[in-house]
């Protein structure tokens, strides 16, 4: 048992950390928040650089990582700054060319590690709502190919996006696993209408709208659909450990603010009933770690094991999420509300990862169903 | 005990639905309901409409140009207008500065401002938080000098809501250092047009820009705007902080943004059947409606010893905290009901005479950002940790 | 609108106040805990005398009162004293004695009313739970009358009861609504044995096993359960405003006590965690006193809305018990823990409302089934 | 970062499971499964069975007669002797008084005192809270006078757990009134049957009486059995309170008690169904089993920490604030599951040597009882406030 990190990971997280306090300043954030992109150029170069894209995949596929871990430590410290580059879209997306892709499919992985390459995952549908098995989205064989029709909702990074994986259906009802296939949409593909946006978590997004398109198969045909649990365990792993990053970002603003802030004579630090409550913010936020240790730590478990932790991380992350942002900004009064102040973004950041990858109801009921099987 | 209307109360009731179902403009309900930005001319149409009737100001009595309504009237009236999605009464004028001349102003103060207000002449701000003086409002700074017939104004003053609109401003404002911090400051009534004003908007973390920033710099204010005497000015604070303020709870926008979630949790689908229908979340909903009801009758408790002359004290206090958490509750779970399509930032498809289309739902864009923005519920107008200690002094004695 | 009491029951409060404080002291409180009946005889008819029993009861029934708001005064004033008196078993009995009896059976009520009979209720079984409508002990018809066969659980007063109101099934299966029909049984009868001990409430109950138990019907048969969810609903109330006595009597224990007792050099009232903590309590239970309210002010409102209000009510109620329960002793710290401080009879007798008549679970739970027929 | 146990630990494991199969009786862990009251002969037999194993002193080093395990090591035992219902191991002794005397003890203390712990020739209680200091520690008032050879002690402490059993106490008690209120405290090893000593039981709100008054009247006392230096004893007692406690989050007991409530879930029926498929006791308890979850790997960091050394300074502090709530949560839930028959209050039948039937199902009579009795554990030890406190000093600087 061993809760350090190695050496290789230690190295990796304290130059990260270096690098996203210089390079996600705040003026960063200001353009990058009224941007057309929702991520900076530069820090996605600097990140490939660095490696950090390469971290997320195995040396098989061209990284040297991959491992649960290697995602906590990239995301925990893309949280603590507050960064919107669209890294989990190369966890989901990127993680399924890998897993599923023939050795021309993933040749494009070389220039997503490089940095030069944007992924998107277009899976959620406007009324799947967080259900994995929800697709109605069709595929047509046509030719050689396929051709999909159908709608897709709030496909994170979907503007930015080079290459798209696309759910659909080649057999089956709508909530069947099995059927679902998955396939590459090029950018700009003919029949695809993108509407971009952007979010509250500061990236864009987009709804997309398929009439026909041509697309390629990735993998076998009708049996995605463990390859998309599985992915989207990791992206829950990555998703958990950047919320974990903003916590803590939250939790340093906040106690920065309470030794600084005087009302009635002295700092606001001083008063027991808020010593208290932060203190109550910092015992959840180390469960939110152990939490993230939790689903990190037991992504290669067989499925049932590794889903008892998706859920029960997510679940509580979610809870904790809730808690820190309400309190971060309560205890900071209207401070907390402005934005201007750097607890506005991390706050709304924050409070989003409850809404990607299912929420803390959804992910409490689906322990419990779990649990009972 | 007897939990029913008077018959009056019921007539009474029955005349503002009919008023509202006839001169309430579907264009602004609509805006209301859908939580779209108001305009400046959105307020003021709404202000004139209820001017011409004679219910603008209900907590004012007849003799000024009020309503005369009791706290039940008042309540019954609130209700109906919130269930109407009708827009809130701008309150700088007609709730705070109003009650504040009428009890503390001179005559010539009443009889020159308070027709101003109910027709609109004056769009007033509220001038009272600064930088350094949050929760703790008597460490205020913003000073003002008497020279011959003015006083004249340094400082600054920020949350300033809606001050964009206003061309007059009531200030908080130190005339004296000596003594206690309470002590050595004025009520002053400020002209806006001044020179020396600056108005700067404050973006919040929704993405809007309702408070602001106030800087005065050398601005001249003609002695005749001090309400009250001269350093008396905290005890004209307080009486407007504390006035009686049965809308404190929020029980209407409570109720409105309830029956709206349960609208939402039925059109939303997970696991291919209505939301509504989903055991936890069903219970989630139903644990804050349960805690609505029970909040709504220790309103109606309030209120009702309000009508009969007693002034409510401490339990201002708690109805605002259990207020608050309601409110903010509901906004949490409505967030949460709209699923991945709370994360769509889209705007400008809210503002005024936007043709954007929204993304997903209609009712799921306003979602978040009316989560976010009523964080400030519990910390405007006395945080609830002002709040409880208030409780725990006035009604534990501890 | 108004929420203040009728003269009438103004005075019925201070009388009943003043009483249970001089006859409901602590002698009488350790007495009574270590007595053979779970109560006071000499407070019983003190009761009866100051008619507060007849409180219970409408006049055509014998009584002066029977409202809602009646039900309300007595038992908040039999809460704020920790009294164990087992009136809410006149409520559930007496009360069903009074709207199905013939005018032979419903005799037996001036007696009651007079403090000379005690009554019980026999409903639950061990494998009941809090459903009214799950009925397995089984009535059979013999001679003019009826035998009881079956197993009754946790029967309140049980040990004391001149006359058990039983319920028992004439026909259809154990969850039908239809087929369930209420019988008396007296005290001794052949065939009953009845296992009495105490509880944690400090009332006696009794597990009663019925073998062919002679029984006489109250009222007709198969029709009892709209009657029966009638009486618990008015208990309901009941119970409900002698949890907020119980509250009242807990917090202003705990509020003294956070005034005299010092730590570190002050009284530990002027910790601002503790007040912010006993204001949050007070908040509760000002919501705890609104509930009660609603209840009591619907009970004679359609079944509809009058069990909307017994579920939301009991649901509120359970909740604000365990956080005034429990932040009650703990602000106490260890000495609100012992036997002989007033707080641990006060606080276990709390505690147990939450399982008589549907927990908070079970009625959020009935609460969201109501709202959605 | 790796979540699995070394082999060897793996192979300690699996000793510890052997060993508990053969040399724990049944009889035991019956009764600490079905909550039943231990007597002081069943603590003694469990006591006597691991030192002959010598596995009674697990926080010992080898040079004591401890096991020299490090704090993996500890867990692993907790672990297994939790989950196989052993009795818990009576801390006073072997937990809290032998590290003292190990670190601040005479030698002549330590080789007469220590192995009376193993052998079971003592039955050690703690002398630490009085009336007046309970959170405040530092104000104790017990008295220790020198008189020659002795110390005359009078006095009272109070919630000495299990001092019924108990023939020696170890003291806080004040030798000195000068200074701060910290100086001036002495650690003293007390003989109970000293005549001026009276134990009086305290019985507590679940019907017990594990805990007692002590009453020091001109107690004399041999000045060897001084620990350390005259008017230093704040030291020791800090040493002990904070004194490495890997078990502090309880997450042993809370697991225990997690599968004894979702066994009980399965059992009961609610609605003719049983009671663990009911969506929202099911939530409820899946809330609680993923905060443990959590919560377990918390306590296990700290653990490994200590294992290489690293003394775990506020992060005991959280875990014994987060580990009681969980705790007192799943007591609280089991309550709950047992339904009406949670009333019942036959304490007889939990007595030793009872042959009272227990009411209802045999799991359900402790239920209650348990839920009153553990609101001690956010009490005790430091209360939960305690622990606030120190976080908020030691980790947040505030």
């Amino acid at each position: 048992m061993k809760f350090d990190l190695t050496e290789e990971r230690q190295m990796l997280q304290d130059g990260l950390r270096r690098f996203m306090r210089d390079s996600w300043d705040k003026s960063t954030r200001e353009a990058v928040l009224d941007g057309d992109t929702g991520y900076s150029s530069e820090a996605w170069q600097g990140l490939a650089e660095m490696g950090v894209i390469g971290a997320l995949f195995t040396e098989d596929d061209g990284g040297f990582g991959g491992a649960g871990f290697d995602l906590s430590v990239v995301f925990e410290e893309l949280g603590r700054a507050g960064a919107t580059e669209p890294l989990l879209e190369v966890v989901l997306a990127g993680g399924l060319i890998a897993r599923r892709g023939s050795d021309d499919q993933k040749a494009v992985l070389e220039s997503v590690i490089a940095g030069e390459t944007q992924l998107a995952f277009a899976h959620t549908e406007p009324a799947s709502r967080y259900d994995l098995d929800r697709v109605s989205t069709e595929a047509t064989k046509s030719g050689d190919g396929f051709t999909l029709s159908g709608r897709k909702a709030v496909v994170v990074n979907g503007p930015n996006a080079d290459h798209i994986v696309v759910s659909a259906r080649t057999s089956g009802e709508v909530a069947d696993r099995d059927g679902i296939s998955l396939f590459v949409v090029k950018k700009g593909a003919e029949g695809m209408d993108l509407r971009g946006y952007r979010t509250m978590a500061g990236s864009h997004a987009a709804e997309i709208a398929l009439d026909n398109v041509q697309a390629e198969l990735l993998g076998s045909e009708g049996d995605a659909f463990d390859d998309i649990e599985w992915a989207v365990a990791r992206a829950t792993g990555a998703l958990s450990a950047e919320a974990l990053g903003l916590m803590e970002a939250c939790r340093k603003l906040t106690a920065d603010y309470l030794k600084q802030r005087t009302q009635f004579g002295k700092p606001i630090g001083k008063f027991q009933a808020l010593q208290f409550r932060m203190a109550d913010v910092l015992i959840e936020i180390e469960q939110a770690r152990s939490a993230v240790i939790n689903l990190c730590g037991n992504l290669d478990q067989p499925r049932d094991l590794r889903e008892r932790h998706v859920s029960a991380t997510k679940q509580l992350i979610g809870a904790v999420a809730k808690l820190v942002v309400e309190e971060s900004i309560q205890m900071h009064g209207g401070i907390g509300m402005t934005e201007e102040y750097d607890l506005a973004h991390l706050t709304r950041r924050l409070t989003m990862c409850d809404h990607r990858l299912g929420d803390t109801t959804y992910h409490l009921s689906r322990f419990t169903r779990l649990a009972a099987a | 005990m007897d939990l029913s209307y008077t018959d009056e109360q019921n007539a009474f009731r029955a005349e503002v639905r009919a008023f509202l179902q006839e001169k309430l403009p579907e264009r602004l309900s609509d805006k209301v309901r859908l939580g779209h930005e108001l305009t400046k001319e959105d307020h003021e149409e709404w202000h004139a409409i209820l001017n011409e009737k004679g219910w603008l100001a209900g907590n004012w009595p007849k003799e000024h140009g009020g309503t005369g309504w009791d706290a039940v009237e008042r309540h019954i009236f609130e209700e109906e207008t919130t269930q109407a999605h009708a827009p809130r009464i701008v309150p700088f004028g007609i709730n705070m500065l109003g009650p504040v001349l009428q009890k503390f102003g001179s005559k010539e103060q009443n009889e020159y401002w308070l027709p101003r207000i109910l027709n609109g002449d004056d769009w007033w701000c509220q001038g009272y938080s600064e930088p350094g003086a949050g929760s703790d409002l008597a460490s205020l700074k913003t000073e003002a000098v008497r020279d011959g017939d003015h006083y004249i104004v340094n400082g600054q003053k920020t949350w300033t809501t809606l001050g964009q609109y206003a061309n007059m401003i009531f200030c908080l404002v130190r005339t004296s250092k000596n003594g206690k911090p309470q002590e050595g400051i004025s009520f002053l009534l400020i002209d806006m047009d001044d020179p020396g004003i600056e108005v700067r908007p404050i973006v919040l973390i929704d993405g809007g820009a309702e408070v602001n920033e106030v800087w005065f710099k050398d601005v001249k204010v003609p002695v005749e705007n001090l309400v009250g005497e001269e350093n008396k000015g905290w005890t004209y604070a307080k009486y407007l902080l504390t006035h009686e303020r049965t809308n404190i709870a929020g029980v209407g926008f409570a109720n409105a943004a309830l029956e709206n979630l349960k609208r939402i949790a039925r059109l939303e689908m997970s696991h291919g059947k209505p939301l509504i229908e989903d055991p936890l979340f069903a219970a989630k909903m139903a644990q804050v409606e349960i805690a609505l009801m029970a909040m709504a009758t220790t309103n109606l408790r309030v209120v009702s010893k309000a009508a009969e002359g007693q002034a409510p004290g401490a339990e201002s206090s708690m109805l605002k905290i259990k207020g608050t958490e309601i409110r903010q509750e509901i906004n949490a779970l409505t967030r949460e009901a709209v699923g991945p399509y709370a994360m769509p930032f889209v705007s400008e498809a809210l503002e005024p005479g936007s043709n954007t289309e929204p993304v997903g739902p209609d009712y799921a864009l306003p979602m978040t950002k009316t989560y976010f923005n009523n964080r400030k519920l519990s910390i405007y107008g006395g945080s609830n940790e002002v709040q409880k200690t208030i409780i725990s002094k006035a009604i534990l004695e501890l």
